[in-house]
């Protein structure tokens, strides 16, 4: 017993390494970038460091946090059967969008208006990306290109029914389009702990319950392992009774259901209307949270938290006299260096496993041989 | 040519320890060994495609060192490996002149010398054909060819048997001969010790990664050579007590399937096969690879939807019953290739034991999982049947082939199939674990277990099976009692030479096909 | 290190007026309003001394986002916080009642608040005139409208542009082109759509090329300009005098200007002078926040007209539409 | 089993394989004149000009150029079996260093300069994913975010400070660059341009096709028609191509005949990404005369869905991105109404596809085909344009349709996306 207790616990050093060997390398390559661009880079990390801790923005880093944890693990569901969702973006756009406009048409008490919208926007985002599941299993075409593709297009459906007269009406004071208000019935709690520094939004609540379910359906439950193994082995999935296709077209349904999820900050929290400046890219956001998060949902938490740090200090820097262009540049080089620390621990990690249990079966031969001699004599 | 001390390696291995080999100018050396020996891992060492920890190397007394394959072909020296190495979707001129381009070009120059190297020793290569449309046979020619073209003295042939009928391999051996009268070297592996002593003027014996001792050919028994190979007697698959009832538990009537290739066209891969198992019977297919046996096995195992036919297990039609429902119903299922079908190599060995009965107990209750129960029930397999690794939470990939194997044959065998389809179960194993194997298998048949064994051993095939089918074309050709059929007479019945049922001929050599029976699994059941 | 923000600017001595600007997405230099801002702040800077303090937005910003970037500058001290877009407008509702001394700015939308000053452009009323002098100028009768995204800002522009055309001769035609539509915002910055569409306009007899489409529209002009007795007007900014375009200015007839940096100076020209402007301030032509440019002296000719129908528009006679 | 004897049994029901339908020049031909006859249809029915006029053509041409390149980078990389979804990276690099040499030292130094940047693109993405064995689709996805980022940050030091800034560059844009030269033919292009002024139907559409080919041709433009013919050359006809698609097919193979697979794959990967910086450098400096930020548009995804079309072969690829270009510069060029004139165009290959798969006896299929036509006509009958928002979505439908309908006949290399170590082939 004791042995597994130590392998288990040489993982866990090993799965930290990864992403310490990145953020590492990340703030040595930025560095370098300031110091070759003429700005003192020790200072910048200083100026990040004391301004990210403040309480406000604590606050603020949750808030924007609950967003990109909620598309990192629309995007992690995917990629934990080998699919890559690009179309998260266009999904929970889709999602949203329709959440706003049936939201604004009915006025119920809170506790049915709220799931209603919810459940509209999982809904249509997970019908959208069904369309790139089915064309998939159906005819073959590669979830990447199809999703990349339905991005543009959610683009173009939701231009045209956002327009006034149709779904929307213009504010002509802001020259801004938005579907009807959502009534207050609809808007989402907040907490608030210190009244300087904002109220925290009440979604994260939702995303926690997400990240857990994500976490007991992959771990716990016999779906949950189903697609494990597709991701790890599409052949062995097949030939252990998954219906691979159904899989496919599933876990499509279930990543575009969370990405459904995406857009309720900002709509039930903040704006509670779709307008044409509802934020978008987030999609993009997840792909790299979940990267970093190696598609662990606490992963995947600590990876959204980094982002939205990133992006708060990044405001401070300018605020300083940085160009706040050099975060984008840290988060691409950690994104990188987190991929390729994931691979080359990984390999490690097995070769050693490897050795170590050849190792171990080698002693105990030996010993049984020796036994077994012993034993002759 | 001589290799000296030569120690390689792996993570959790040493494939090669300690090893001296020498071999003489234009003679077919053979190296024999069982799975896993290191024979390969010294071949490609040899041509430089792994480098050696330690040890030398030297050619005509001359010390050389090989950092990559192409510094061996300089030297002469050219292989021909254990798995082909082709790739599919190049022309045959293509896949030859891959690497020597320099020599004649990539065009016409280089055709006509395929041509001229395949009429000079009669390979019958056609230059301009895509590899994926040929068959086995005339792959392992392309392979011979690529490896002549390059102008080799000295060719190594990586077990370029398996996987050919024992028709085409005197083509082969006949092959062989005239290259060693042009005074080529030819050092040959198999585990077939019969084909080595009719083929090879030396033998050496690999056992655990290094030389145990070399043989004469001319002096040396089978038994023997197989005695120092394995360090002690042979086991064999023999199983004469016959436990075949009359309860049929597997039929299989008509059943067709036709699968696209790869320009969308559609072809018969299954025709019209009908079989019968009964409980407590062996029955063996016998046919060299891709004549449909993996489809038939993915048919049954509901893997792939056949376009007729009806499949009965116990009684029950399962012909439209999806995979998982199946093996729930209690088929079992050794997979032919364990790494892409039969394991998560990633995964740790209790979620190995999982995997194809995730909805079954012990491993979930409802549609929960139930990780301690897994757990504890991996830990049994583990001891009962003699997995050796270090704990559960290892990786699959972790451990060695034969103990993957056992560790499928355990959690196979811990859902008291029905049926049991056994595809290649002691391929790559060693021959310890095979006993195991066999004897398993053996136990479960006792107590009603009806088997679908598909081997390309014809040894294992003739001594575990109650009855036997030959498969040719998606067809099921012949029928042959195990008891007295030979391997050579079930080889030619594996080329499409002969059908109906097998006849053992006393007369040597001769095989006579005639067909008697109707059902003719049915007569085999009888007879036993 | 970058200089110090919190000296507030007293080493230099001039001024302690700290200006801090909060920029739409595209920020500085995207040929579009917030550099017609940027100008009106370096214009200001230049005058009054002072430290500026410019931030930008990004696409996946949240309202959440654009009150951080008012609050953080607006407790740090600066004063006027300009707020470049519409899309500040709800950060803004948010964030003025917390800093009741600071006095706020917002481009292109009315926000209430006693401390807030509300700059409209009556974007569609210079656009008018756009559309008088292509009408005017225009041989084939045909005209070309390009718009970088089809939202109602744009639309705006297309709306008066349309109605002038149409007003002076009723018989000419006007094409309509959007770049990119919605939340693809990619229509502000293709040149090589821009150049696209212009090519297609003028293949079907247009001669006169009006874009609102940000960077898109350079792609345009050097299109119309290649083609001989076309014509192209810029927008925003006086794009004759943009050294980006200098090798084709005199294929530009005239631009639209929308002039924000009028409205950022004015504002900060109020708060240097103790006398914050607040409350909803519209720059039309009546008070030149909004106009057509006359460099290259191209539409020298057609001046009276054009100034007649100033008048007109002026005092109400003519009124422009918002909406195609 | 009947009572028959020996005999070679059943060896019918292995029919011998068809021959490979391989695209033959006739064919290839005829398909041409195929396509071109039912778009002089359309035009002739819907009275869209555009369909085939040579401003269009020309204008398709431009649009095909940085899709084709992006698609061609593609087939580089995945014929030596690396998947480079990071192309967009990629062209954005290339425009980026593409206009910041352009600018200062004219558009043949830029160009220069844009192939490097994508170049040192396709080598980081080479690293990680040849040397560190990273999922490519993960490399390529984080090569583009630090693309974007690293562009970004230089951008606002590069092109806002000093001349730069003074001759109208900006954070999101650098100075304008010098014209590329283009390429009239003279005396031809008048002449197929009066043609086309007739309206005759199918002569004047072949005069509007050849004369927007060859009128006002960049040459740039030039540069990558002749990369396509090279990259056939090179890959199809010499070593280097055997050897590099080798690697994508079975690379285990190829080094057991001492080809260094890694050295191939850092090749055609680098080489990828030299031509995807020529891509953005083309969208920099040729449709263009500047960097401008967001310029690349997602190209170098729409690239890779053109050379899957094009079944990862050259001629396939350029149909693929000419289609893009096509689809694109018509949306731009005509808006609603061309776009409706394509429905019909639609509405006809359907009805053609209905047909053939009657033919092949899947009357399911060839019913489902009728059904979406008819519903399509009605469309078209019933409307007179295609609401603008539609309109700029076509390629993206068009591309989405087109691989729908052809993805299932696709081939791809086969070890294309697979991770490969050296020495560890069993
Ligand atoms: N690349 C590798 N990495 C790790 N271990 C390896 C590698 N190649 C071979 N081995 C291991 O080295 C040992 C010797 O393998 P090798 O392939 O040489 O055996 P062999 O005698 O050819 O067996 P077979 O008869 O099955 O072909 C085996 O345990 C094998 O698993
Ligand atoms: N390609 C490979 N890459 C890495 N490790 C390998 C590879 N092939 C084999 N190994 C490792 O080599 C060891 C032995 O594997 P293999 O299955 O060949 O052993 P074997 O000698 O045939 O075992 P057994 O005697 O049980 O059949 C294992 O630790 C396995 O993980
Ligand atoms: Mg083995
Ligand atoms: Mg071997």
């Amino acid at each position: 017993m004791k042995k597994f207790a130590k392998i288990d616990k040489d993982r866990l050093l090993l799965g930290i390494a990864a992403p310490v060997l990145a953020v590492v390398a990340a703030l040595v390559v930025t560095a370098l970038v300031l110091l070759a661009t003429g700005k003192e880079p020790f200072k910048a990390f200083q100026i990040m460091v004391s301004y990210g801790f403040k309480s406000d923005s604590q606050v603020f880093i949750l808030n924007e946090a609950t967003t990109y944890y909620l598309a990192g693990l629309a995007v992690a569901i995917g990629f934990r059967m080998n699919l890559f969702n690009i179309g998260v973006d266009g999904q929970y756009r889709m999602g949203a969008f329709f959440g706003a406009v049936v939201g604004g048409m009915v006025t119920l008490p809170s506790f049915l208006e709220i799931p209603l919208i919810i459940v509209v926007s999982m809904v249509v985002a997970a019908a959208w990306s069904a369309i790139a599941g089915f064309l998939k299993v159906g005819r073959g075409v590669s979830e990447v290109i199809a999703t990349i593709m339905l991005n543009s297009i959610a683009t173009a459906v939701i231009s045209y029914l956002l327009q006034p007269g149709r779904l929307a009406h213009l504010n002509s004071n802001t020259n801004s389009v938005y579907t009807t208000m959502l009534p207050k019935s609809a808007w989402f709690f907040t907490m608030t702990t210190n009244p300087a520094a904002g109220p925290i939004e009440g979604f994260i609540v939702i995303a926690v319950l997400a990240g857990v379910a994500y976490w007991f359906v992959l771990a716990r439950t016999r779906f949950g392992f189903d697609l494990r193994t597709v991701g790890q082995s599409e052949s062995a999935a097949e030939a252990s009774g998954v219906n691979v296709k159904k899989m496919i077209v599933t876990s499509m349904v279930i990543s575009g259901a969370l990405a459904g999820l995406v857009g309720m900050p900002a709509l039930l929290n903040e704006a509670h209307t779709y307008s044409d400046e509802f934020p978008t890219g987030i999609g993009f956001i997840g792909i790299a949270v979940a990267l970093l998060g190696r598609n662990h949902p606490v992963g995947i938490g600590i990876g959204a938290l980094l982002w939205a740090f990133l992006d708060r200090t990044s405001n401070w820097l300018e605020f300083n006299g940085y160009d706040k262009e050099i975060v984008g540049v840290i988060q691409g080089v950690i994104v990188l260096c987190v991929v390729i620390a994931y691979e080359v621990v990984r390999r490690y990690g097995l070769g050693r496993q490897q050795r170590k249990v050849g190792e171990e079966l080698a002693a105990a031969a030996s010993v049984k041989k020796t036994e077994a001699q012993g034993a002759a004599v | 040519m001589e290799l000296k001390g030569i120690t390689k390696r792996f993570p959790g291995v040493v494939a090669n320890h300690d090893i001296d080999i020498t071999v003489r100018r234009g003679i077919v050396h053979a190296l024999v060994g069982e799975n896993g020996a290191g024979k390969s891992t010294l071949m490609k060492i040899l041509y430089g495609m792994q480098k050696p920890d330690e040890g030398t190397i030297a050619i005509d007394g001359e010390q050389v060192s090989f950092s990559n394959p192409g510094d061996a072909i300089v030297r002469g020296i050219g292989m021909v490996h254990q798995h082909f190495m082709l790739a599919d979707n190049l022309t045959v001129l293509e896949n030859v002149v891959l690497g020597s381009e320099k020599l004649h070009g990539i065009g016409a120059k280089a055709r006509a010398r395929i041509t001229e190297i395949s009429d000079a020793y009669g390979l019958g290569v056609r230059p301009d054909v895509l590899v994926e449309d040929l068959g086995v046979a005339d792959r392992q020619r392309v392979e011979i060819l690529k490896v002549l073209y390059r102008g080799a003295r000295t060719l190594i042939l990586d077990e370029p048997t398996a996987v050919l009928v024992p028709q085409e391999v005197d083509a082969l051996f006949d092959n062989l001969r005239e290259l060693k009268a042009e005074g080529l070297t030819v050092i040959f592996i198999s585990h077939k010790l019969g084909e080595v002593l009719s083929v090879a003027d030396e033998i050496t014996v690999i056992r655990r990664g290094t030389t145990v001792g070399t043989a004469d050919p001319k002096s040396i028994t089978t038994k023997q050579l197989a005695e120092l190979m394995v360090g002690s007697e042979l086991p064999s698959p023999e199983t004469r007590e016959s436990t075949v009832t009359d309860v049929p538990m597997l039929q299989v009537e008509g059943l067709r399937l036709t699968a696209p290739d790869q320009d969308g066209v559609e072809r018969t891969v299954l025709d019209d096969i009908a079989l019968t198992i009964h409980k407590g019977e062996v029955l063996g297919i016998a046919g060299v690879e891709g004549n449909g046996q993996a489809e038939l096995v993915e048919a049954i195992m509901g893997m792939r939807a056949p376009d007729a036919g009806v499949i009965t297990l116990d009684g029950q039609d399962i012909s439209r019953t999806p995979t998982r429902k199946r093996r729930e119903d209690g088929i079992g299922y050794i997979p032919e290739d364990r790494h892409r079908h039969g394991l998560l190599l990633e995964a740790p060995l209790w979620e190995n034991r999982i995997l194809g009965h995730v909805t079954e107990q012990p491993n979930s209750k409802g549609a929960l999982l139930d990780p301690a129960a897994a757990r504890r029930d991996t830990e049994r397999i583990v001891a009962e049947y003699d997995v050796r690794t270090p704990g559960i939470d290892v990786t699959a990939a972790s451990l060695s082939g034969g103990n993957q194997q056992k560790l499928i044959v355990g959690r196979e065998m811990s859902h008291h199939p029905k049926l049991l389809i056994a595809a290649h179960p002691t391929r790559g194993v060693d021959v310890g674990a095979q006993a195991q194997i066999w004897d398993q298998i053996r136990a479960a048949r006792r107590e009603g277990l009806a088997v679908l064994l598909i081997s390309a051993d014809l040894d294992e095939l003739i001594g575990l099976s109650d009855c036997l089918r030959v498969m040719f074309r998606g067809r099921l050709v012949a029928d042959a009692d195990p008891a007295t059929i030979t391997p050579e007479e079930l080889g030619s019945a594996m080329t499409g030479a002969s059908s109906g049922h097998l006849e053992h001929a006393s007369a040597a050599g001769a095989v006579t096909g005639t067909a008697v029976s109707d059902t003719a699994s049915e007569k085999a059941g009888g007879e036993d | 290190g970058a200089s110090s923000t919190q000296s507030s600017g007293s080493s230099s001595g001039k001024s302690s007026l700290k200006v801090g600007i909060a920029y739409d997405v595209g920020g500085r230099g995207d040929h579009s309003f917030n550099d017609s801002a940027a100008r009106g702040l370096d214009k200001a800077t230049k005058e009054f001394g002072g430290t500026p303090k410019e931030l930008t937005a990004k696409t996946t910003d949240t309202d959440q986002d654009r009150e951080q970037y008012l609050d953080d500058l607006a407790s740090n001290g600066y004063n006027p916080v300009i707020a470049v877009g519409f899309a500040y407008a709800n950060a803004l509702k948010a964030e003025a009642p917390k800093f009741p001394k600071t006095t706020f700015a917002i481009v292109d939308s009315v926000v209430p608040g006693a401390n807030i000053d509300s700059m409209s452009f009556a974007t569609p009323e210079s656009s008018y005139l756009a559309g008088v002098a292509a009408a005017l100028k225009s041989k084939t009768g045909h005209i070309g409208f390009i718009g970088g995204v089809d939202n109602a800002l744009i639309k705006g522009f297309q709306a008066g542009f349309q109605q002038g055309v149409t007003d002076t001769k009723p018989s000419d035609k006007v094409t309509v082109q959007y770049l990119s539509t919605g939340s693809d915002l990619s229509g502000f910055s293709s040149p090589d759509k821009g150049a696209s569409a212009a090519a297609g306009m003028l293949s079907q007899g247009i001669d006169v090329v009006y874009s609102a489409a940000g960077s898109s529209g350079t792609g345009s002009i050097e299109t119309v300009a290649a083609k001989k007795g076309a014509w192209a007007i810029g927008v925003d900014s006086d794009q004759y005098q943009d050294p980006a375009l200098a090798k084709y200015k005199n294929s530009i007839l005239t631009s639209a200007v929308k002039n924000v940096d009028v409205a950022v100076f004015d504002l900060i020209q109020s708060i240097h002078n103790g006398k914050p402007l607040t409350g909803n301030n519209t720059y039309n032509l009546a008070n030149g926040g909004v106009s057509l440019a006359t460099s290259g002296g191209f539409i020298k000719d057609i001046q009276p007209q054009l100034d007649a129908v100033t008048k007109k528009i002026i005092s109400g006679q003519i009124k422009v539409k918002q909406t195609p | 089993m009947s009572t028959t004897t020996t005999a070679a049994p059943a060896a019918k029901t292995a029919p011998a394989k068809a021959p490979r339908t391989k695209l033959s020049t006739p064919v290839i031909l005829l398909i041409v004149a195929g396509a071109l006859i039912a778009v002089a249809a359309v035009r002739a029915i819907t009275g869209a000009r555009d369909v085939t006029s040579s401003g269009q053509i020309g204008g398709a041409l431009q649009m095909a150029v940085p899709v084709g390149l992006a698609g061609l980078a593609g087939l580089w990389s995945e014929r030596a079996g690396v998947v480079n979804i990071g192309l967009e990276g990629m062209m954005i690099l290339g425009s980026f260093f593409g206009a910041w040499a352009g600018w200062q030292h004219g558009p043949w130094i830029g160009l220069l300069a844009g192939v490097i940047g994508g170049a040192l693109g396709g080598l980081v993405h080479a690293i990680a994913t040849v040397t560190f064995g990273v999922d490519h689709i993960v490399s390529g996805v984080a090569l583009t975010l630090l693309a974007q980022g690293a562009t970004e940050y230089l951008a606002k030091i590069w092109f806002n400070t000093g001349k730069a800034a003074t001759l109208g560059g900006n954070p999101k844009q650098s100075p304008p660059i010098g014209s590329v030269p283009s390429i009239t033919v003279p005396g031809l292009s008048p002449w197929l341009a009066h043609i086309e002024a007739h309206h005759w139907f199918l002569v004047s559409d072949l005069a509007g096709v050849l004369g927007g080919l060859i009128t006002n041709l960049s040459v740039f433009t030039v540069i990558a028609a002749l990369l396509f013919g090279a990259t056939y050359w090179v890959l199809w006809r010499t070593s280097f191509g055997l050897r590099l698609r080798s690697c994508g097919e079975a690379p285990v193979a190829a080094e057991s005949l001492g080809v260094d697979v890694y050295r191939y794959k850092y090749a055609a990967v680098i080489m990828s990404g030299a031509l995807a910086g020529f891509g953005g450098a083309f969208l920099a400096m040729v449709p263009a005369h500047a960097y401008n930020e967001g310029q690349t548009g997602g190209r170098g995804y729409i690239g890779l869905a053109a050379m899957i079309f094009g079944n990862w072969r050259p001629g396939g690829l350029a149909m693929g991105a000419g289609l893009f270009g096509y689809t694109d510069s018509l949306q731009l060029r005509n808006g609603g109404p061309a776009a409706h004139a394509l429905l019909l165009l639609l509405v006809l290959l359907l009805v053609l596809m209905a047909a053939w798969k009657f033919s092949r006896k899947s009357y399911r299929q060839a019913v489902l085909n009728a059904v979406f036509a008819g519903l399509l006509l009605l469309w078209f009958l019933m409307t007179d344009t295609i609401p603008s928002e539609f309109v700029s979505a076509t390629p993206y439908v068009a591309t989405l349709l087109v691989l729908g309908l052809s993805a299932q006949r696709l081939r791809m290399p086969k070890a294309d996306g697979k991770p490969y170590r050296k020495g560890q082939g069993k």
